[in-house]
């Protein structure tokens, strides 16, 4: 008798199961004509500015426009999409690439620990779009833009999210080229997202990736992809200048170093130990701290007694666990020196005073006096209520305005393997909010950097460091044959 | 001088630890118990090497004792209402992570409101208590499905963190201790100092356990729990509506879920990912201690924070895999756990 | 309510099982009996369904059909709880008692449940061991005393009926005894019915006025006790019995009075 | 007639899976053969390890990310560390599969229900955080990227096409050998396991060697799914084997349905459906998929397919003849008396 009652709910759960499976099937039939024409037009000239490259995949979203030629494939077309009632995003995207459009794919952590960052970046990106004719769609991270137009040509926004993990990321971004259509990426947030999705983009010479805040050296630094465009510094130039500061002007001679066990602060610490170790330093403990600790009172009582400073990387929930628990197990007796994004302004609201007076380098400050810094800031403010410029949004937006720049510049053209716009994507060379960017040989920027303190919640300018270039002004080729940067590596 | 004192009478200590351990392997090594001569040897060599290490940092030590036991409180107020449902219930509550988070959300959305902590506190442990209620209700129909029991409370945790997501957003967040709570107090023979709230949390652990005590061996329903725990259909077959307890330890553990949701937001911070880390800790205290048994959680609390903490300190990096390599070690010795009855955990 | 007379005219547990089993295993098959305030026996051999037809009756086992009603009332789908205050009493298999309760716990849990017609010391009265145990936990009770403990937690309640479930199992044949002469003291005063499930012949011969035999689901045969004495034939057949097994233990014919 | 019966049996899901091996790659789009056809094979494979052990041995083990992610690391520590023929290290890390269930069985062998499936949660756990930390071998946080499947002549496994074949070849192989498995002798000492420890060591088996056994044999099913997740992903770091996986898994399991191995592939068709499709329809896609998991264990004791079944075996007297076995159960389900 227990098993009777649910079947009206069985039933409905029946149909639910079904529908998608239905879904599924459309989803296929969709797919079955990108595979049945694209090898019967990719001999042909492209016929429209967005047509799919011969040499790649052919990516679904191409489909309706390849079917112009023939009348067959577009009444087929027009027949199915409907159908693919699971997929909206790409019966619109079909509809407006006959007219002609450029579709632009986002992507950021908006699930997992970084959620908030995720936020951030989405931030920068509509503004960007909206800089360009585009409206919000609604106040949620996953709504989208639309309505901006480059070129005469609409631009679609596809927002995915990824959880920090690269396996995630690549599904998440692999959805907006292959099923949505994107012919530009924006992203990713995390230093192993984004090497995974470099190998990934790598395959699609036609799609180009503009890095959002993947901080990892070797997206530009070795073995670079022709497609993928970094326009912010990487985790080592971030962290440009702290080590001679922390030496000459702070007069440390030995300091310690807590830091999160993975790449990103190793490229940090490395970066600070470089500089530092160089200048006749000494370090006298390397912490690693296992991602995902929260309770750091073991890892502070081994900072020894008799270093001139502490200098740790982290990053959000980290960033604030760690200052509050050194702030209540050493009353601050030893002075910290923070890691770029440690004391980001993303998280110095929750940092509180704890954070006043600490020293960092980094891409952002609050008082440089750009007019286009105080644009930004104010136009955040206005489209975002409560939101200040922090490296996140200020990346991504950075990252996407270029991408748009470069489109204007060549009239929306991404035929040929989006050749043209990836020539021009290169050639981007404008003051942006954190000062002026041009990019490097590897399609690096090289950009200015801000030795800053925390004053009032806010970071405020010691010295601007301008043009960091990805080897910190060091040789280049001494500086790529130390190796990547490691929990031992420098060895000083 | 003191810290050769302390060093001298920790070493003391050990040793007649070790002495009495190893007539005791001793003993059942002769008594051909090979599988307890094994345990005693292997707890022999732990304390061994813990005191060894800790009077390697001596000045630490006191610290890292500290920081052990804070660990095992929170880890004891998760635990404790997590092995109570599952003695009396048998569910193995997986949103028990998620309570937590959400407890912790409500009381920070309280405190940023009132600015007081005791009313935040207060009302994230009644919230807590109220999605208990809500979970018992979700499982009722499933009764004694212990398989599907589990995989719903999964489903609610994947909610709840989604949830708490959207509400509370990404932004790591912490609440502030009550006035009189905050600030640190110096410890003895060493640079370092030690925050009060944290103190605070493990008195507060000590008292969850008293009053749990008091209540399991003090009063009928206590009797009843403890019966049920025993055997529920007995009790139903006694004609108490067993229906009726089982809620009220829905409400008790998510109670206290909540309670460790505000000190562990107090102390450290609420964050995405938080439920997923807390219930893992929650799990292995409670697996390790034995399912059912309160002085099984407790003990098990002390001696992971403790383990924890020393792993944190002398081996910073593989610290994780020394924890979860005790917790695999225990559970292949003693598959019940330190204080566990093979109890029908069947699913 | 006058208490109904001893008897089969007005049955206190009227039983009609239409199956009931486990997933797609059926383990009862058309079980129909009535029982009235009397002592009655299921016998039959290992896994016939005579330990599901208890749990079906106590609302332990939930997957079953047909009707099973206590003095008129339908009891089948009712939740344990209800059964057992609407008045049966259950003394399962194994024992069951709690383990980390001490024998007085086992009573004082109860609370308003309690009859007020048994007073703790009655309780030691009829046990003594119990009483002289009262601090213990249940888990350190020998085998006996946990008996004595299950049984003593069922009839505190009062009930109408009382259901045990192998009583005798696994218990030194002086311990038996001592068993079946409490429960016959229980039933003396005529208030209480008793359906016992037994594989030891002897207690079920003593304990008894009425034996049913169980075989594969089904109840088989239904005869008065004394009947069921003599018939060898169906203990060999049904229970594997065979007449040494019966005459390994030396009659005590002046205790083996039928219960009636 | 036993015989006939069991073929046919057997011999309709083979064909069907052999027409969909042929249908699926003409028919599919190059996304979806990948990121729903090959994700959902591969997923399925690594579920079915667990849907094995779960519904035939009873076992519910949270550690398959472990036997998994061994085989993953050990196919991309040997080709990416130690440069092995791609090949042979296929070969070592299928194998180091059930070697690794073996370890993770002798680990678990004395455990059982509850207990064994925390324990398996730590050797998880345990797997997740060695990845992580110990760098010599696993290189960290960043793991292996930049795996390229092997080429033989014209046949490139980084294209879709051939690793569809190969996955798909593997997903129907695994299927049939765990179907095998289970219909065997061994497979009777597992399905005692799961409905009786006690009377199965009274029969003569030692529960605890049949435990050790069955991990060894879903070992296999996981190796060779963490392999082809490698081929896959062409990378792997621990977040491919992280605690949202070990979730992830037996969430697939469940959605599916462990009753049989088969659900497996369903329950992972659904989850990759739902997340890559439901973004289309919501901004909270968790939630969705809380919920929806939530509803089909809620209403089902055997996931999708127990809901299948259930149709089938309430459909219309046609197939009620057919399936006499069903009726006990649907007679049993009759409800309240009659009187």
């Amino acid at each position: 008798m227990r098993q009777r009652k649910p079947t009206g709910v069985w039933r409905l759960l029946g149909v639910l199961v079904t529908l998608l499976l239905i879904a599924a099937a459309c989803g296929g039939d969709e797919g079955e004509d990108a595979t049945t024409q694209a090898p019967a037009t990719a001999p042909e000239p492209a016929p429209a500015p967005d047509a799919p490259e011969p040499p790649a995949p052919p990516a679904t979203e191409s489909a309706p426009a390849d079917a112009e030629p023939t009348g067959e494939g577009a009444s087929d077309d027009a027949g199915d999409d409907p159908a693919a009632s699971d997929d909206v995003t790409a019966t619109d995207d079909g509809a407006a690439d006959a007219t002609g459009s450029i579709t632009i794919g986002a992507i950021s952590t908006l699930d997992g620990p970084f959620a908030a960052l995720g936020d951030f970046s989405m931030h920068g990106v509509k503004l960007a779009l909206l800089e360009y004719g585009g409206e919000l769609d609604g106040t949620d991270t996953r709504d989208g833009v639309s309505g901006a137009t480059v070129a005469g040509l609409d631009i679609e926004l596809v927002i995915e999210g990824s959880d920090a993990t690269p396996d995630v990321a690549v599904e998440a971004t692999r959805r907006m080229v292959e099923q949505d259509g994107a012919d530009i990426i924006i992203g990713p947030l995390s230093g192993d997202e984004g090497l995974a999705l470099k190998d990934y983009i790598r395959d699609f010479p036609e799609v180009t990736l503009v890095n959002g805040t993947s901080a990892s050296q070797d997206l530009t630094l070795r073995d670079p992809a022709p497609n993928v465009f970094r326009f912010g510094g990487d985790g080592a130039m971030w962290t440009f200048g702290v080590g001679t500061y922390a030496y000459e002007e702070l007069g440390y001679r030995t300091i310690a170093t807590v830091a999160e066990d993975y790449s990103y602060p190793y490229d940090q610490v490395g970066a600070v130990l470089t500089e530092f170790c160089a200048l006749g330093g000494t370090v006298a403990e390397r912490i690693w701290v296992p991602l995902g600790t929260q309770d750091y009172s073991s890892f502070v009582a081994q900072i020894p007694n008799d270093v001139d400073a502490v200098f740790f990387a982290m990053g959000g929930t980290d960033a604030i666990n760690f200052v509050k628990q050194y702030d209540e197990f050493t009353g601050q007796a030893i002075p910290l020196v923070a890691g770029p994004t440690a004391v980001d302004q993303s998280v110095l609201s929750e940092l509180g005073d704890r954070a006043e007076g600490l020293i960092s380098s980094g891409p952002v400050v609050d008082d440089s006096g750009l007019a286009e810094f105080d644009a930004f800031a104010a136009r955040l403010d206005e489209v975002f209520p409560g939101q200040t410029p922090n490296i996140f949004n200020v990346y991504y937006y950075i990252a996407t305005k270029s991408a748009l720049q470069a489109l204007e510049e060549v009239g929306g053209d991404l035929s040929d393997a989006s050749a043209a716009f990836q020539a021009a994507l290169a050639e981007q060379s404008w003051q942006t909010p954190i000062g002026p960017v041009v990019l490097d040989d590897n399609r690096q920027a090289v950009v200015d950097m801000y030795l800053r303190r925390v004053d009032g919640g806010i970071q405020k300018t010691i010295e601007t460091l301008p043009k960091v270039n990805a080897t910190l002004g060091f040789d280049r080729d001494e500086y790529i044959a130390q190796g990547s940067f490691s929990r031992d590596n420098p060895s000083c | 001088m003191a810290p050769d004192r302390r060093t001298e009478a920790a070493a003391g200590g050990a040793q007649v630890a070790l002495r009495h351990l190893a007539g005791r392997a001793a003993a059942a090594a002769v008594g051909r118990n090979q599988r307890r001569a094994a345990q005693l040897a292997i707890s022999g060599l732990l304390i061994y090497y813990v005191t060894a290490k800790s009077i390697q940092i001596s000045d630490r030590s006191l610290l890292v004792l500290l920081n052990g036991l804070t660990a095992a409180a929170l880890y004891f107020l998760m635990a404790s209402g997590f092995t109570l449902l599952f003695g009396l219930v048998r569910v193995t509550n997986l949103a028990h992570g998620g309570v937590y988070l959400l407890g912790g959300y409500v009381a920070l959305s309280v405190q940023r409101a009132t600015g007081n902590w005791l009313a935040a506190a207060g009302l994230g442990f009644l919230f807590s208590g109220g999605i208990g209620i809500l979970l018992y209700v979700l499982l009722r129909r499933l009764r004694g499905e212990g398989l599907r029991e589990t995989m719903v409370t999964l489903g609610a945790a994947i909610v709840m963190a989604d949830q708490a997501l959207a509400h509370w957003g990404g932004v790591p967040s912490d609440l502030d201790p009550p006035a009189f709570l905050q600030g640190s107090l110096p410890l003895p023979a060493s640079p370092l100092l030690y925050p009060k709230f944290r103190i605070a949390v493990i008195g507060l652990a000590i008292l969850a356990g008293l009053a749990l005590w008091l209540l399991l061996y003090r009063t009928r329903l206590g009797m009843v729990i403890r019966a049920g725990v025993d055997d529920r259909d007995m009790v139903s077959m006694a004609g108490i509506r067993v229906e009726l307890v089982f809620c009220a330890v829905f409400v008790l553990a998510g109670g206290l879920a909540g309670m460790a949701g505000v000190a562990g937001g107090t102390y450290l911070s609420l964050a995405q990912g938080e439920d997923n880390r807390v219930l893992l800790a929650s799990l292995i205290v409670v697996i390790a201690g034995g399912l059912g048994s309160l002085r099984g959680a407790g003990a098990a609390a002390v001696l992971v924070g403790l383990v924890e903490a020393f792993a944190q300190t002398h081996h910073a990096i593989l610290s994780v895999l020394i924890t979860f390599g005790t917790l695999i070690a225990v559970l292949a010795l003693r598959p019940h756990g330190l204080f566990g009855r093979p109890v029908d955990a069947r699913l | 309510m006058a208490e109904p007379p001893i008897g089969r005219s007005s049955p206190l547990l009227d039983v009609e099982i239409a199956t009931a089993g486990y997933g797609t295993a059926t383990v009862l098959d058309s079980v129909s009996f009535s029982a009235g305030v009397e002592s009655l026996g299921i016998v039959g051999r290992n896994g016939m369904g005579k330990s599901t037809l208890c749990k079906v009756i106590c609302g332990l086992h939930r997957n079953a059909s047909g009707s099973v009603r206590l003095q008129g009332k339908e009891i089948l789908g009712r939740r344990p709880a209800q059964i057992g205050r609407s008045g049966i009493g259950y003394v399962p298999q194994g024992r069951r008692i709690f383990a980390s309760l001490t024998v007085t716990e086992h009573f004082q849990m109860l609370g308003p449940h309690r009859s007020k017609d048994w007073p703790i010391d009655r309780v030691f009265d009829l046990f003594p061991r119990l009483g002289d145990r009262r601090s213990h936990l249940g888990r350190h009770l020998s085998g006996g005393e946990q008996q004595m403990l299950a049984i003593a937690r069922a009839v505190v309640r009062g009930p109408r009926l009382l259901i045990m479930d192998e009583p005798s199992e696994g218990l030194a044949p002086v311990v038996v005894d001592t068993l079946v002469d409490a429960c016959l003291s229980l039933a003396a005063d005529g208030h209480m019915g008793i359906l016992v499930v037994e594989q030891n012949l002897h207690a079920a011969l003593r304990l008894t006025g009425r034996i049913l035999v169980m075989v594969r689901g089904a109840i088989v045969e239904d005869m008065p006790t004394e009947e069921f004495r003599n018939r060898t034939d169906l203990q060999e057949l049904h229970l594997g019995v065979s007449r040494s097994d019966v005459l390994e233990r030396p009659r005590q014919d002046s205790n083996l009075r039928p219960w009636t | 007639m036993r015989a006939s019966e069991r073929w046919r049996r057997v011999a309709w899901p083979l064909a069907a899976a052999c027409i969909g091996i042929v249908v699926v790659p003409i028919t599919a789009s190059d996304f979806v053969l990948l990121q729903i056809v090959i994700k959902s094979l591969w997923l399925g494979i690594a579920g079915a390890s667990l849907a094995f052990l779960i519904g035939q041995a009873g076992l519910i083990s949270l550690g398959q990310t472990a036997i998994f992610g061994t085989a993953g690391y050990m196919m991309a520590i040997l080709t990416l560390s130690y440069g092995l023929n791609i090949w042979l290290a296929a070969a070592c890390a299928v194998a180091s599969g059930p070697v690794a269930g073996l370890l993770v069985g002798l680990l678990s062998s004395r455990s059982s229900g509850l207990y064994l499936m925390m324990l398996t949660l730590a050797v998880g756990v345990f797997a997740f955080f060695f990845g992580q930390q110990y760098q010599p071998i696993t290189r960290g946080h960043t793991g292996f990227n930049g795996f390229e499947s092997p080429v033989i002549g014209d046949v490139d496994f980084n294209e879709r096409r051939p690793l569809f074949y190969v996955t798909a070849v593997a997903a129907v192989l695994i299927v049939v050998a765990l179907r095998y498995v289970a219909g065997s002798p061994a497979g009777l000492a597992f399905r005692g396991l799961r409905d009786n420890r006690e009377r199965l060591a009274a029969l003569g088996y030692n529960p605890a060697a049949v435990t050790v056994a069955a991990f060894a044999v879903s070992g296999v099913a996981a190796g060779i799914g963490g392999v082809l997740s490698v081929w896959y992903n062409g990378a792997i770091s621990p977040g491919s084997i992280d605690i949202t996986r070990i979730i992830e898994l037996l969430v697939v399991v469940t959605i599916g349905g462990a009753i049989r191995i088969e659900g497996a592939f369903l329950g992972a068709l659904a989850v990759t459906l739902l997340r890559n499709f439901a973004s289309d329809f919501t901004n909270r896609v968790e939630t969705l998929v809380g919920a929806a998991f939530i509803i089909v264990v809620l209403f089902s004791r055997h996931g999708i397919l127990g809901l299948w079944l259930e149709a089938r075996s309430r459909a219309p007297q046609v197939f009620e003849s057919l399936r006499g076995q069903l009726r006990p159960r649907s007679r049993a389900a009759a409800g309240p008396p009659a009187r």
